[in-house]
C-alpha cells in the first residue's frame, strides 16, 4: 500500500506524516509539489506546516502548485487525500474542501494536547475509530479558526460532513467546535489537529493518531 | 510604472479577531468615539506595461482574496 | 535645481563625484575619515593606516570598523576566554570554540553541534522582528557547522511583570521566537522565562540551536583552493542593519538624500526554511568545500572570515551581489546585515550542480568571486577596486583591550545582608517567594511554541531538561538545558556562574543523560565599567572552574556587553546551557510523581 | 457613520517577504507583467460624530502601525 506524502516549499511536517504510514504498516512515498504526476500512489497526506511561510493566507500559494492539479482530479475519482493542518488549510484553498482557516481568535499561535471526539467513524481516514469515539492528539496553528457561512455550516452538519470536534475547549475559536471535515463522498478528510504527531507513545500524548493512517490502508484495500 | 491598488477586506458575517483586538486597546487607549475596526490587507501591486484589468481582477479574486470569507476592492491607476 | 545627492563612498574632487578607490587612497592621504564615529578610537585608526601602508578607502573602513567592533571582534572580553582555552582536552570534543559552534561526539558516529547567542538590543527596538532574526541566526550558525538543525530553546528576561513597558516587549518578543521557529519547523525543546527590574529598559533574548549530524559531515568556514567560487545565495542584499555606518551616509548626503537606513531587520522564516533544506542537500552531494553564514557585518564578515581562514587569497565583484535597493552603495552592500544569506565556497566543476539545487529549492545563489593565490582580499565595484586588504587583520587583527575591573563597591553590602529578623519577616519574604512571577505558569509562552514537530520531541516544557531522540533504530537521544540566574551572578559572579552551571547539569543530568558539554551567553553591562569588567571575569572564571570540576569543555558561546538602562547595567547574567547523551532516550526519567505509593528519596546534603 | 480608512505598508527599505512570495506565485501562475507586490495592511473604522484628525492620525502612527518599519496612509471620509 503506498501512501504519497507531498512536500510544499515550507512544509514541517512530511517527515512525521510519512512516519506515520510506516507505523500503520504502510509505504510512504515521497511527491514534490512541482511534479506533475502522484507515481501512481494508492492515497495521498497533505501534511502539517508552513507552505510558502503561510504568507498571503495559508496554504493559498500551495493549493495552486502544479502537483495539486492531480490531486483535485484524482481525489474527485475517489483518491483518498488526508490534509492535516496546513495540508487542511491547502485543501479548502483548493476547493476540494468547503469553509476556510483564519486567524486564531486569540490571534496566538497554540500548540497543546487536545482532545476531540470522532463524529464520523465511516470515512476512508476514520474508520478504525468508532463513532463518538474520543481521542487526545496534539493541535497546533495560529491559523486554524474554522469559518463559512452560517447557512454552510448547517448545511454541513445537516449533510454529516463534520469528521472531528474539538472537546473540553476550543482552541482557536472554530465555529461550532469544528476540527475536521470531509468531502461529501467521505474519501478527502481534512483537520486542524496533528494525528500524525500521536503515534508513538516515546513522543506523543497518546497513539491515538494512528488510527487515521490504519484506517486508509483498509479502505484502500476495500475500495 | 503603473501601481495597481488591491484591498482585501473580510465578508461582513466573518468574525475578525483582529480587528475586535485594535477596537478593544482603543478603547483603553481613551479613544471612545471609534466605534468598530474591520482589518484587512493592502496590496501594491506594480504592472509593466499597460495593466490588464481583466487580468488583474481575476488576480485579485481568486489569488489574493479567498472568495470563501472575503471580497476584494481593486484600484486601477485610472480610479 | 536640486542636486544629486552624493552616495557614500564617493568623494568630491573638483565638484564631479569620484569613487574611494585604492588608488585615490593612496594619492589622498590626508582625507579627513569619520573614524571615531564609526566607533574607532584614533589608535585604531592609525593602526589600520600602518596595515595598509596607506588611508583606508571608505568601504575598507566600513568593514574595519565593523568587524573591529566590540560585537564582532569581542575586544573587551577576548582575554578572558583564555580560562576556556585552558581547560583540560576532552575526547568528546570535535570542534572547539573558534568556528561557528563547536560539535560533539555523541557516539555511533553521531555529532552534535550547538550554541547560545544574544539578540538583545534589537529585540528592545522591535521586539517581533529582532527575536525571531535572534532565532534565524543562531540556527544559521548550526546550519553552517554541516548539521541539520533540530531543535531550539530560548531564555528569556524582562522588567517586572506589571510593567507598562513589558507588557510592550514581551508578547512581540515571545510571538516572534514562536514565530520563526515555528515556521523553520523546529520543535521548541525549553528555556527560560524571569522578571526583574534590571532588565527593564534592556530585555535579553538568548536562542539557542542544536543541530545533528555524521561525523564526517562537519563544515568549516574556510576559503580553499585556487579558482574555486564564492557564491553567494539567500535572500538579497538590503539596506538592513547598517544604522552604524550610516554616519558614513550623513556625511555626503544632503538633505534631500534617501533617509537614514534602518537598523531593523525583517526575518524571512520561509527562506531560511528553504536555506536549511538546500543546504542538507549541497552537503549531502558534497558540493561545497567551506561555507560560512552572514550574521553581524555580513558580506564583510564572511568575506574575511572565509579568506582569513583559507590558505589563499580571495576577489570579489560587488557588482554581482543581487540587491534589494539598487541605491545602496559600495560600503552599505559590505555593511548590510540582511537576514538569510550564506556563503560557499565551490570547485567550478560543482557551480553548476549546486546552482541547480538552490533552483529546485527556489533560493536566489549568484557567484560573487573566487579564490585568488596571494593573501590579499579585493573588492571591485564599477570596475575600480575598492578593497584590497589582508583578510586576517580585518578578522582577527582587531584590538585586544586589558580593561581595568574593580570590585563592585556594593558588594559587601549586598552580601551581608540580613536574615529575616522576625517571622512577619519570613513570612512577607515566603510570599514574594511563593507570589513571584518567576515560579508561575509558564505555558501561556510554551503555547505559543510547537513542540512536536519532527516527531523525536521526548520531553519538553514543563521539564526541567529538553530530551530528544536521534536515532529510530538505536534510540540515541540527547537531552538539553539553558539556565541562567542573574540575582546569584549579582551576589557573586564567581559562584553565580558556578551555581548556573550547577543547575543546567544537575537538569540535564536527572532527565537520564550524561553531561558531555557546555555552551554560555554571557549577558552584561558596559564593559568600560570596571565594576562590570570584573563582574565579567569573575563569571567567566567561575564558570571555566566550575567546568574544569566537572570534567566538561566549554565549546563556544556569546558575549552581549552594553546591556543596561542609561548608567545601570543589568545584574550580571551569564546563561549556561549543559548537552547530554542518552544511550536509549527510552529510559529517558520525567519530572514529577508518576504513580501512588512510589517511594521518595532525597539526594544529596 | 464616518469610515476612515487607513492603509499601512512597510517602509520601501524593510524588506516584504509576504509581498516576495505573492511576486513568485504571480510568476509561475502566469502573470509576468507584475513587477512588484508589497503587502500592508488595510483598516476600516467606524468613527462617531465628526472624526477628529489629528486623533485619528495619532492612532493610526503609534497604534496601528509601527513606525519602526511601517508607513500610514489616513484617508478621512472628506479626503
Ligand atoms: N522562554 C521559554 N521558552 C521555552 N520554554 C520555556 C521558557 N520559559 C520556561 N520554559 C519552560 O517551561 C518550563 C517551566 O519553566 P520554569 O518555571 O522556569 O521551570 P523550573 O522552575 O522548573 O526551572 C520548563 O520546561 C522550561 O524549559
Amino acid at each position: 500500500m503506498r501512501i504519497g506524502v507531498i512536500t510544499f516549499p515550507g512544509s514541517l511536517d512530511d517527515v512525521d506524516a510519512a512516519r506515520a504510514v510506516r507505523l500503520a504498516g504502510g509505504e510512504a512515498v515521497a511527491l514534490w509539489h512541482a511534479d506533475d504526476d502522484l507515481s501512481g500512489v494508492d492515497a495521498v497526506v497533505l501534511p502539517g506546516g508552513f507552505s510558502y511561510g503561510d504568507y498571503l493566507r495559508a496554504g493559498a500559494i500551495a493549493a495552486r502548485a502544479p502537483l495539486m492539479r492531480s490531486v483535485v482530479d484524482r481525489a474527485h475519482a475517489g483518491l483518498p487525500v488526508l490534509g492535516i493542518c496546513n495540508g487542511f488549510q491547502v485543501l479548502c484553498e483548493a476547493g476540494l474542501l468547503p469553509g476556510a482557516l483564519t486567524r486564531n481568535g486569540h490571534l496566538h499561535f497554540r500548540n497543546r494536547d487536545q482532545a476531540l471526539l470522532v463524529e464520523r467513524a465511516d470515512t476512508a481516514w476514520t474508520s478504525a475509530y468508532t463513532t463518538g469515539q474520543r481521542i487526545v492528539v496534539p493541535v497546533k496553528n495560529g491559523e486554524g479558526r474554522y469559518v463559512a457561512a452560517p447557512a454552510e455550516l448547517d448545511r454541513l452538519e445537516g449533510e454529516g460532513r463534520v469528521v472531528v470536534r474539538y472537546a473540553d475547549g476550543n482552541p482557536n475559536g472554530s465555529s461550532r467546535d469544528i476540527a475536521g471535515v470531509t468531502s461529501a463522498d467521505g474519501r478527502v478528510v481534512g483537520l486542524m489537529p496533528h494525528p500524525e504527531h500521536a503515534v508513538e507513545d516515546l513522543t506523543g500524548p497518546s497513539v491515538d493518531g494512528l488510527g487515521f493512517f490504519t484506517s486508509v490502508l483498509s479502505s484502500v484495500v476495500t475500495a | 510604472m503603473p501601481r495597481v491598488v488591491v484591498d482585501v477586506v473580510l465578508k461582513p458575517e466573518i468574525s475578525d479577531p483582529q480587528g475586535q483586538a485594535v477596537l478593544g486597546a482603543l478603547g483603553r487607549l481613551g479613544h471612545p468615539g471609534v466605534t468598530s475596526v474591520r482589518q484587512g490587507k493592502h496590496f501594491v501591486l506594480e504592472v509593466e506595461g499597460t495593466p490588464d484589468a481583466a487580468e488583474l481582477r481575476q488576480i485579485a479574486e481568486t489569488l489574493l482574496a479567498n472568495p470563501v470569507i472575503e471580497d476584494v476592492e481593486l484600484h486601477l491607476p485610472s480610479d | 535645481m536640486t542636486a544629486h545627492p552624493t552616495s557614500p563612498g564617493t568623494s568630491q574632487v573638483g565638484g564631479v563625484p569620484q569613487l574611494d578607490t585604492v588608488e585615490l587612497a593612496a594619492t589622498t592621504a590626508d582625507t579627513e575619515q569619520p573614524y571615531a564615529e564609526l566607533g574607532l578610537r584614533p589608535e585604531e585608526y592609525q593602526e589600520i593606516r600602518e596595515i595598509l601602508g596607506r588611508r583606508p578607502t571608505t568601504a575598507e573602513l566600513a568593514m574595519y570598523s565593523v568587524m573591529w567592533s566590540e560585537h564582532c571582534s569581542y575586544k573587551s572580553s577576548r582575554v578572558h576566554f583564555r580560562h576556556f582555552a585552558d581547560l583540560p582536552a576532552s575526547d568528546a570534543l570535535l570542534v572547539g570554540i573558534g568556528e561557528n559552534a563547536g560539535v560533539v561526539d555523541v557516539g555511533d558516529g553521531y555529532a552534535v553541534t550547538f550554541k547560545v547567542e544574544s539578540h538583545n538590543h534589537p529585540s528592545y527596538v522591535e521586539p517581533y522582528q529582532g527575536a525571531a532574526t535572534g532565532v534565524g541566526g543562531i540556527v544559521r550558525d548550526i546550519l553552517t557547522m554541516g548539521a541539520r538543525p533540530v531543535a531550539v530553546m530560548d531564555s528569556l528576561r524582562f522588567g517586572a511583570a506589571d510593567a507598562p513597558d513589558t507588557a510592550r516587549v514581551l508578547p512581540g518578543i515571545v510571538a516572534g521566537v514562536g514565530g520563526y521557529g515555528n515556521c523553520l519547523g523546529l520543535p521548541n525543546i525549553g528555556g527560560e522565562l524571569l522578571f526583574d527590574d534590571c532588565y527593564l529598559g534592556n530585555p535579553l533574548v538568548n536562542a539557542l540551536c542544536v543541530g545533528v549530524m555524521r561525523h564526517g559531515d562537519i563544515r568549516l568556514a574556510k576559503a580553499e583552493g585556487l579558482g574555486n567560487k564564492v557564491v553567494l545565495f539567500g535572500a538579497r542584499t538590503g539596506g538592513d542593519g547598517i544604522g552604524g555606518v550610516s554616519v558614513l551616509a550623513s556625511e555626503t548626503f544632503d538633505a534631500e538624500g534617501p533617509a537614514k537606513r534602518p537598523a531593523v531587520q525583517v526575518g524571512d522564516p520561509f527562506t531560511e526554511k528553504l536555506l536549511i533544506e538546500a543546504c542538507l542537500e549541497i552537503f549531502a552531494a558534497d558540493l561545497v568545500t567551506g561555507i560560512q553564514d552572514l550574521g553581524g557585518a555580513g558580506l564583510s564578515c564572511a568575506t574575511s572570515e572565509l579568506a582569513s581562514a583559507g590558505t589563499g587569497g580571495m576577489h570579489v565583484d560587488l557588482d554581482t551581489v543581487p540587491l534589494r535597493d539598487s541605491t545602496l552603495t559600495a560600503a552599505e552592500i559590505l555593511m548590510s546585515e540582511s537576514q538569510e544569506r550564506m556563503c560557499a565556497i565551490v570547485e567550478p566543476a560543482k557551480v553548476e550542480e549546486f546552482l541547480a539545487v538552490c533552483r529546485k529549492w527556489d533560493v536566489l545563489a549568484t557567484v560573487i568571486g573566487e579564490v585568488t593565490d596571494g593573501d590579499r582580499l579585493t573588492i571591485d565595484w564599477h570596475g575600480e577596486r575598492i578593497v584590497d586588504v589582508p583578510p586576517r587583520t580585518v578578522a582577527h587583527g582587531g584590538p585586544l583591550y586589558h580593561r581595568p575591573m574593580t570590585r563592585p563597591a556594593d558588594l559587601d553590602g549586598l552580601q551581608a545582608d540580613a536574615p529575616p529578623s522576625s517571622s512577619a519577616d519570613l513570612r512577607a519574604d515566603w510570599l514574594a517567594v511563593v507570589s513571584s512571577p518567576d515560579g508561575a505558569d509558564k505555558s501561556w509562552v510554551t503555547e505559543q511554541y510547537d513542540r512536536y514537530v519532527r516527531g523525536n520531541t521526548v520531553l519538553a516544557q514543563p521539564e526541567d531538561a529538553g530530551v530528544l531522540r536521534i536515532d529510530e533504530q538505536t534510540h540515541r537521544g540527547i537531552a538539553l538545558s539553558l539556565d541562567g540566574n542573574g540575582r546569584f551572578a549579582r551576589l557573586d559572579p564567581y559562584t553565580g556562574a558556578q551555581l548556573n552551571l550547577a543547575e543546567a547539569y544537575r537538569n540535564v543530568a536527572v532527565s537520564g543523560a550524561r553531561p558531555l558539554a557546555v555552551t554560555n551567553c554571557m549577558n552584561f553591562g558596559s564593559p568600560e565599567n570596571p565594576e562590570v569588567m570584573w563582574q565579567f571575569a569573575e563569571a567567566v572564571r567561575g564558570l571555566a572552574d566550575g567546568c574544569r570540576a566537572l570534567g566538561l569543555p566549554v565549546t563556544g558561546g556569546n558575549v552581549s556587553l552594553y546591556n543596561q538602562t542609561g548608567d545601570t547595567a543589568i545584574n550580571p547574567t551569564p546563561v549556561i546551557g549543559v548537552l547530554g547523551v542518552l544511550d536509549d532516550v527510552r529510559r529517558r526519567v520525567p519530572t514529577g510523581w508518576r504513580a501512588d505509593g512510589e517511594t521518595v528519596l532525597l539526594l544529596g546534603e
